[in-house]
């Protein structure tokens, strides 16, 4: 067997382990240790990549390995990895593993919230590695319904709207790609002579311009769905207000990326002329969503609703990124996934921490949250910091990635762009740091609140892992740069060779 | 221990401070923090004075003068073969300067608040983000590549915001971080397209790669980045207005001034350090980092930084005469006399004989550092005693507070500019340049020192005579030996920092340059100054109502000066009226009513149809059959009118 | 002797076949509408008849094909009159305008 | 020849065979004692989808009105397996009727019906084989006679069924007038694109149409669900419908294959009428069986989207989703009974807090729920995107842009279920529902073969090569 279907089965005999055993704290004990475990052979599998590249292994794919599925519609079990995925399983493995920890203490239906968490997870794993692109929407749709689920069961507030609203839009874009997907299957055949479903054969195959645009636009406003992009975004604030705080972190944080990495390995990867000639349209869609989530982020008070319109925000600049189509602006679109992907994982930790305790998310209601619990104050400071760019952090390397890639261009418009964009870094700030000063700073608004206890062991751990992931990044971008160069290099060079 | 290891350890040993506090402050006695941190700059500071001298007597000086000497390079994030950010340390002339200054300041500052600070309740944390904040700022004058500064420019200005949000309980406090750090990030916006342009420009984000292509006339890419013009103005020199710009954020120019005085909310140490000494100069650092490209690539630019540096010195020395707090008449004559430092650079230029004023401004970089340092201090000592900020709370203080009072004198003649104190001969530099080259600057300028003069003595009188001394005074300074000493040291620097003959160190090419002493020059400012404190002296030694008849007689101007000329109102109208009105909110509508809306609405009239047409299934067989035959003939229809 | 020509068999059976719509559309007694269906299967078996008889007279399908129809309807007829009548007990009526409880 | 036919038609022998032994035992009087009754049939059914394996060559009988390929006797063993599971899961319900033997022969007579049309060669044939499927099913709708909403549902039935096989004659009627022979070879031989073949197709199709509840001629499907016993409306919505469908692809393939043009553009229009009406007549109801009906009439819209593709795929893809769909729907069917039974309880309110009371139930229902939806990983994800990926083969997009709307549109209707019995709180407390055996067994089967279908190849594989040999 492979070893990267491990990164699939892992997880799959965790739920196996949960479904089998009643206790809740050994369903729990169980589901971290599987997801510790994860986290743990995600690291190995990385090192072990990349002492295979260092040892000269030149494939696109490395560990790729295939087997057939559906023979008659050429659907395989094809996986492999590169530096990019790699990077974006590392952060779901992270993210799941913080997740869980900070689910701990939920007490409704354990075992229902671990496994719907754990299949979202396989969805995860399951889309990063794949390399046949049916494969792929299998995995993508299977992280779409289980998310219903924890928003309708376990979520807070208009729940029910908000969960329905965010199956059915993620549905809707899953259907586009699936068209999309469709379309390049039987494209393949028509212009390239073979049908086929297989990225690296599709990669190969030169599609006329027509059939590009259209496969192009179907995929990208697809995964531009599940990305957040505006104007197809208004999910994401109301899914990941209304979502627990795992669900919340694991939405933003892994889910939104699954539509990151989709754009940039299936609509730009696989339909170069069209990118290239159209991608304009994406990067103003990318920048209002970037300048103008900024000002709608301006005036949440509901902290969850303030990060949640700040993804939209951030993960503007990974549409962006992709859309500008340069080796650089590549790199920091994968970087600004993970970054996010982290940052706002931690975030909405913080987010869910204080509203466990105090009861409330309004920005107005709360105030000395750093005083009355110094842990989780801190927390949340360093959230924000990631947030608005602070360098050291995880933020500031992509989003510079993000710039300098940008800026190759020399056209007004791009420049224009790119300006609104860096602008939109001076918002960043005033919305985190109205939030903190009324939320974090100040002094405690009641007097129950004096009560209140501060993080407990397994918040802490999970901030520190969530942190550890900011700080790494923060501080060797260097590391993750080397993973994903040669790779977003590779798909530089495929979109300029035709 | 070789030099480059010494390098290193000097920005990482306040971050050993900052992690060692920050971490595990908890199990730190809340008595040792303070001197662990002190203890820890004073070896950073020693390891200063020691690269201080290998630099400038051992290794510096090649074929008669200083070149760079760079160490710890690191490759930190490659974005293309040919682009990248590099971490590195940099020794030259102005990076050595400001590492003496930084660490000096900064030990200083940690061994006042020894005493400041005594009893805090975070006083570990504070003592944290002392050791943070030094190491940031180590960082960005030791940076080697233009990028590696913006990384530590922005860092420098969290710590500030963390050390002005210290009080983090006063509102006061929490806003006036926030303006801090929102004021100078919108700043550095332009600061970071200034990066990505130089960098497109020149392919390469390193200080001396950067001087190199774009500072020799007829290297292609300075030739490249000057014949491409926006607007009336080459590529370069808006990249080079847009860096400053962020320079200007960071040192407070108008309009980006508004910051400063609100950051006297945190405690009294850290303005001294930060907001007077050592960040503040951040801008004043960066346009002499990249002094050869604005003065050969775009001369224009450096003449936008002179206009700036001049009219905010005389803008906010005003505003300071009219200011009651004493915290705030510092933070406005640090303004003004940043100011003087960023006039002067703006009126060197290149070539023999016109970068006088570069080493001018450095000079009142380094002897403002000392002086202001000192008076900050003063204030915080005095504020310690009174627990006031306000100029009427105080009063007669020269007997109960001796200390205090003979270094604050000292001060204030330093930054008077009366000789022999060191502010004498760096305003009498800058001065000299700005004759030479620009009446106009020299003018203003002369009218801001006379100011500069008048407030600061203003404030004295306030503080120490007004009123008669009361007899029954006990002595405040007793026993804070640890606020004294640091007053006394810089109270040294202040009085003979003039001495050091500082254009053999500093200078815009690296040869040593004659700071000219001449008695003509001379004259005029030290008579206006003079007068200026005689003045103060006449209206404010004792209680009259003399001042207050002149404030009637000057009517809306000093109405106008005294609101700081209504600038904080002009930008709270942008940010509220314009920013979150205008823009947030119309933001937020359109996207739940419109975007969302459509979205729901989508969803409700799916719904709606579905109970409009229910009619449709009316239980009634005939009327299932009509609708049988009915889509039989539509068919028929259908089919035939396409295939038959 | 000279043969009705096909066509007025035609017509004569979409008449017979459009008059059992019609029926089945307006009557509102179930056993009418049974009859109407009759007519429709008749004018059917007029159809298979006449086309075998002019178009294909060298073969009986048609033929077979309405000795078929004939008897499944007549089966069918019988189960429908059952059922209408088991309905018949509960409604206590045969108008197909009452029976529509189950609606929407 | 006797032997050959006894092989050759050894399903409808065997069935054929039932049926009489039913007659025997009736005419013992072991039906009076049905619980012994119904273990001599459960027995007999076993057998019957065991003998189903037993490998048959092709062949023909009766000069081509009676044939079999590999392909049907697949599609007639999914047919005998979704009879099996129906009566197992209808036990309890069949043994409080009291009439046994009369439901089980009217059941194996439809059966009956079907093998025949599935086997036929001539129009003659199916014209017999569908009208001895359906008509045994209008006494089985109102079988219940005690109910006044299930005689409803037999007279909406058979008054509907009976005018529809009128229209479908008439159909017939002008074909022959156009081909002169309605055996299949001959049709295929003679046939042209003119105006009275379209207009017998159309005619035709509105009679396959019918059965297979196609909008607009699907206006009886959800009174009849409704009012009918639930295991026949199991059997209407599973082993009917998907029978009719199974000789319509072979209709429509073979038989009218030289009118593609003009079936593609029916069959998309009916599609995406289908598709659209189903889901937004399901997204308000109330009743769960109404809701299954609508929800089946936008199914076979799905399904017809798959038969557009017009290729082997298109067979493929719809044999494999139907066997999807039947285990999905007997699950449904089989819990809505079970429920029902029980408590009398059928919306969708009632079902509020289910997976508090009933967990196993719950999430049987809903898996089986998302199967139709088309949501991984369940088989039926599967089988609905090869649906669409065939229909995609003849390059039907607006039909594929509307068939993905409805993709959406689906997954709320259903997803409204599932919010009832996870999200929603009850308002009244539903009893633990008693499980009996073979109802669990049946829920098993399904559940392993909604989650094992779709990661088997090897099924569809099995399908596409012998699809392939037509």
């Amino acid at each position: 067997m492979n070893i990267l279907s491990l990164l699939i089965l892992i997880p799959l005999l965790t739920v196996v382990g949960i479904l089998l055993v009643k206790s809740d704290q050994l369903i729990r004990k169980i589901t971290l240790a599987g997801s510790a475990l994860q986290v743990i052979f995600a690291s190995w599998l990385t090192a072990q990549y990349v002492s295979l590249r260092h040892a000269g292994a030149t494939a696109q794919m490395l560990f790729e390995s295939s087997r057939v599925w559906f023979r008659p519609l050429g659907i395989n079990y094809h996986i492999g990895v590169d530096g990019i995925s790699l990077v974006m399983i590392l952060l779901t493995a992270v993210v799941v593993l913080a997740g869980v920890l900070v689910s701990w203490k939920i007490e409704k239906q354990v075992k229902e919230f671990f496994f719907m968490l754990l299949l979202l997870s396989v969805g995860a794993y399951g889309f990063f590695i794949s390399l046949n692109l049916f494969s792929m929407f299998f995995f993508l749709e299977l992280a779409v319904i289980p998310k219903y689920l924890l928003i309708g069961i376990w979520g807070t507030g208009k729940k029910e709207n908000n969960a329905m609203k965010l199956a059915l839009m993620l549905m809707t874009g899953s259907a586009l790609v699936f068209l999309g997907i469709v379309g390049l299957y039987f494209a393949s055949g028509w212009f390239g002579g073979e049908h086929t479903w297989d990225i690296m054969k599709l990669s190969h195959m030169h599609l006329p311009m027509n059939v590009q645009v259209i496969l192009y636009f179907l995929t990208f406003i697809g995964f531009g769905v599940f990305t957040g992009m505006f104007p197809f975004h208004t999910w994401a604030p109301d899914g990941h207000s209304s979502a627990p705080t795992a669900a919340s972190m694991f939405l933003a944080g892994i889910s939104m990326k699954l539509g990151g990495y989709g754009l940039l390995r299936v609509a730009t990867y696989l339909m170069p002329d069209a990118a290239r000639e159209y991608s304009w349209i994406f990067i103003i869609l990318a920048t209002i969503a970037i300048f103008y989530g900024a000002l709608a982020t301006l005036m949440q008070k509901d902290l969850k609703y303030m990060n949640a319109y700040s993804s939209v925000s951030h993960v503007g600049f990974v549409v962006l990124g992709v859309a500008m189509i340069t080796k650089v602006a590549f790199a920091g679109a994968v970087l600004q996934m993970v970054s996010h992907g982290i940052m706002t994982a931690l975030f909405f930790a913080a987010i869910g921490m204080i509203y466990d305790r105090a009861h409330t998310r309004m920005s107005n209601e709360l105030g000395g949250v750093l005083k009355q619990m110094p842990f989780i104050g801190t927390v949340f400071i360093i959230a924000g910091l990631t947030s608005l760019g602070l360098p050291g952090f995880s933020g500031f390397v992509s989003e510079m990635t993000v710039f300098v890639g940008s800026w190759v261009h020399t056209g007004i418009f791009y420049r224009v762009a790119t300006i609104l964009a860096a602008a939109s870094i001076v918002i960043t700030a005033v919305y985190i740091l109205r939030a903190t000063g009324f939320a974090i700073w100040g002094t405690i608004t009641r007097k129950e609140y004096a009560l209140l206890k501060d993080a407990s062991w397994n918040e802490r751990w999970a901030a520190v892992i969530l942190i550890v992931g900011i700080v790494l990044i923060g501080l060797a971008p260097f590391l993750f740069m080397h993973l994903i160069n040669a790779d977003v290099q590779e798909i530089f060079n495929h979109l300029h060779a035709g | 221990m070789t030099l480059d290891n010494i390098v290193l350890l000097i920005p990482l040993l306040p971050l050993l401070s900052f992690l060692l506090l920050g971490l595990a402050g908890k199990h730190i006695s809340v008595r040792f923090s303070g001197v662990i941190g002190s203890v820890i700059l004073g070896a950073s500071l020693v390891l200063a004075l020691i690269t201080a001298y290998d630099y400038f007597f051992a290794i510096g000086k090649q074929g008669g003068e200083f070149i760079p000497y760079l160490t710890a390079q690191l490759n930190w994030l490659p974005f293309n073969s040919d682009l990248s950010i590099n971490l590195g340390l940099v020794l030259d002339p102005i990076s050595v300067m400001m590492l003496l200054v930084v660490t000096f300041v900064s030990t200083m500052v940690h061994v006042y608040s020894l005493g400041y600070m005594k009893g805090e309740e975070r006083y570990t944390t504070y003592y944290a983000y002392l050791g943070l904040f030094t190491f940031t700022m180590l960082g960005l004058v030791l940076s080697t590549n233009i990028f590696q500064m913006y990384i530590f420019w922005e860092l420098v200005g969290v710590s500030s915001y963390l050390l002005i949000g210290f009080y983090f309980s006063r509102p006061s406090a929490v806003a006036a971080a926030k303006k801090a750090f929102i004021v100078t990030r919108f700043a550095d916006l332009g600061f970071l397209i200034g990066i990505l342009m130089l960098g497109y420009g020149a392919h390469s984000y390193d200080f001396f790669t950067l001087i190199d292509r774009l500072s020799h006339p007829g290297s292609s890419y300075l030739v490249a980045m000057t014949g491409a013009s926006f607007l009336g103005m080459s590529t370069l020199t808006w990249a080079l207005i847009l860096v400053f710009i962020g320079g200007a954020g960071k040192s407070a120019m108008f309009p980006f001034h508004i910051w400063l005085p609100d950051a006297m909310e945190g405690p009294t140490p850290i303005s001294a350090l930060i907001h007077a000494a050592t960040m503040v100069v951040a801008g004043v650092y960066l346009v002499a980092r990249l002094f050869p490209i604005f003065a050969v690539g775009a001369p224009d630019a450096l003449t936008v930084v002179g206009y700036v540096g001049a009219f905010t010195a005389l803008f906010a020395a005003t505003i300071a005469c009219t200011q009651t707090d004493i915290k705030k008449v510092l933070a406005y004559s640090t303004i003004s006399q940043i100011g003087f430092m960023l006039f002067a650079l703006g009126v060197a230029g290149w070539g023999p004989g016109k970068t006088e004023g570069f080493t001018a401004g450095m000079f009142h970089l380094f002897t403002h550092a000392s002086f202001k340092a000192l008076l900050f201090l003063g204030a915080g000592s005095i504020i310690h005693a009174v627990h006031s900020n306000e100029m009427k709370d105080m009063g007669g203080l020269r007997k109960s507070m001796p200390i205090t009072h003979i270094t604050f004198l000292l001060a204030a003649l330093a930054i008077s500019g009366i000789p022999p104190f060191a502010g004498f001969f760096s305003k009498e530099a800058i001065f000299s340049a700005a004759e030479q080259s620009n009446p106009i600057i020299y003018w203003v300028g002369l009218i801001a020192g006379t100011l500069t003069a008048f407030y600061i003595f203003r404030l004295y009188f306030m503080i120490f005579w007004h009123k008669t001394p009361d007899a029954h005074a006990h002595n405040h300074e007793k026993g804070e030996w640890a606020m004294m000493i640091p007053m006394m040291l810089l109270a040294v620097g202040a009085v003979f920092g003039g001495f050091i003959p500082f254009g053999d160190f500093i200078s815009a090419t690296g040869k040593p340059l004659e700071l000219p002493i001449e008695l003509s020059h001379i004259i005029l400012p030290v008579g206006l100054g003079v007068l200026s404190i005689v003045a103060a002296a006449i209206l404010y030694r004792k209680e009259s109502d003399v001042p207050q008849r002149i404030v009637n007689a000057l009517g809306g101007f000093y109405r106008a000066a005294y609101r700081k000329f209504y600038i904080d109102e002009i930008y709270l109208f942008i940010t509220k009226k314009i920013v979150f009105k205008l823009m947030g909110r119309p933001s937020a509508w359109f996207d739940r009513n419109v975007v969302d809306g459509t979205v729901q609405k989508t969803g409700s009239l799916t719904i709606a149809l579905s109970h409009a047409i229910k009619r449709v299934q009316s239980g009634k067989l005939q009327a299932y059959t009509m609708y049988f035959f009915g889509g039989v003939l539509l068919l028929v229809v259908l089919l035939l009118y396409k295939f038959a | 002797m000279e043969q009705v020509p096909l066509a007025h068999l035609l017509i004569l059976s979409s008449a017979l076949f459009f008059l059992g719509i019609y029926g089945f559309f307006t009557r509102r007694n179930m056993i009418t509408m049974l009859m109407s269906v009759e007519l429709i299967l008749n004018s059917v078996n007029i159809n298979f008849i006449a086309f075998n008889k002019y178009l294909f007279p060298n073969q009986l399908e048609g033929i077979f094909f309405t000795l078929f129809i004939i008897a499944v309807a007549a089966a069918e007829v019988s189960l429908a009159i059952a059922i209408i009548i088991n309905l018949f007990r509960k409604f206590n009526t045969v108008d197909v305008e009452e029976v529509d409880t189950m609606k929407f | 020849m006797i032997n050959e036919s006894i092989i050759i038609m050894r399903f409808e022998w065997l069935i054929s065979l039932m049926i009489v032994v039913l007659f025997i035992l009736n005419l013992m009087g072991v039906d009076k004692k049905p619980e012994r009754f119904m273990n001599i049939v459960n027995v007999m059914l076993i057998i019957n989808f065991v003998a189903g394996f037993i490998p048959i060559k092709d062949g023909y009988l009766f000069q081509g009105f009676y044939h079999t390929t590999a392909l049907i006797v697949l599609e007639k063993n999914i047919l005998n397996l979704g009879l099996l599971l129906i009566a197992f899961s209808a036990k309890q319900w069949i043994i409080e009727s009291k009439r046994p033997a009369e439901f089980f022969m009217l059941m194996f007579s439809s059966v009956l019906g079907m093998y025949v049309m599935l086997s036929s060669g001539h129009i003659l044939v199916l014209y017999l084989g569908l009208e001895l499927s359906s008509l045994p099913l209008a006494a089985l709708a109102a079988f219940n006679t005690d109910s006044r909403k299930s005689s409803e549902a037999g007279v909406k039935y058979i008054l509907s069924s009976a005018f529809s096989t009128g229209i479908t004659l008439f159909g017939i009627s002008l074909l022959y007038g156009a081909v002169g022979n309605l055996g299949f070879d001959a049709i295929i031989q003679h046939i042209h694109e003119d105006a009275l073949t379209l207009t017998a197709f159309v005619f035709i199709l509105a009679g396959f149409s019918f059965k297979m509840s196609i909008v607009p001629f699907h206006m009886w499907t959800a009174d009849v669900f409704e009012g009918a016993p639930t295991p026949v409306t199991n059997y209407l919505a599973v082993v009917s419908k998907g029978s009719v469908i199974f000789i319509f692809i072979t209709v429509l393939y073979t038989v009218f294959g030289k009118l593609e043009n003009a079936w593609l553009l029916a069959i998309s229009v009916l599609s995406v009428m289908s598709m659209t009406v189903g889901n937004i007549f399901a997204l308000r109801q109330q009743n769960l069986k109404r809701f299954l009906a609508f929800s089946s009439i936008a199914q076979v819209g799905f399904v017809l989207v798959g038969i557009a593709g017009a290729s082997n795929m298109g067979t493929d893809s719809v044999v494999y989703f139907l066997v999807i769909y039947l285990l999905s729907n007997i699950a449904l069917f089989s819990i809505v009974e079970a429920i029902s039974d029980e408590t009398g309880k059928v919306t969708i309110s009632d079902y509020k807090g289910l997976y508090k009371s009933n967990p196993f139930y719950a999430i049987i229902f809903t898996v089986a729920l998302f199967s139709l939806a088309g949501v991984p990983p369940t088989a039926g994800f599967f089988g609905k995107l090869f649906l669409l990926t065939s229909g995609m083969g003849s390059g039907m997009y607006v039909l594929l842009g509307f068939a993905t709307i409805n993709l959406v549109l689906s997954l709320y209707t259903y997803l409204r279920v599932v919010k009832a019995m996870f999200i929603d709180k009850e308002e009244e407390r539903m009893p633990i529902i008693k499980k009996s055996l073979l109802t669990n067994f049946v829920l098993a089967v399904c559940l392993i073969g909604i989650i094992v279908l779709g990661f088997a190849g090897v099924f569809y594989q099995y399908i596409d090569s012998i699809s392939s040999q037509l």
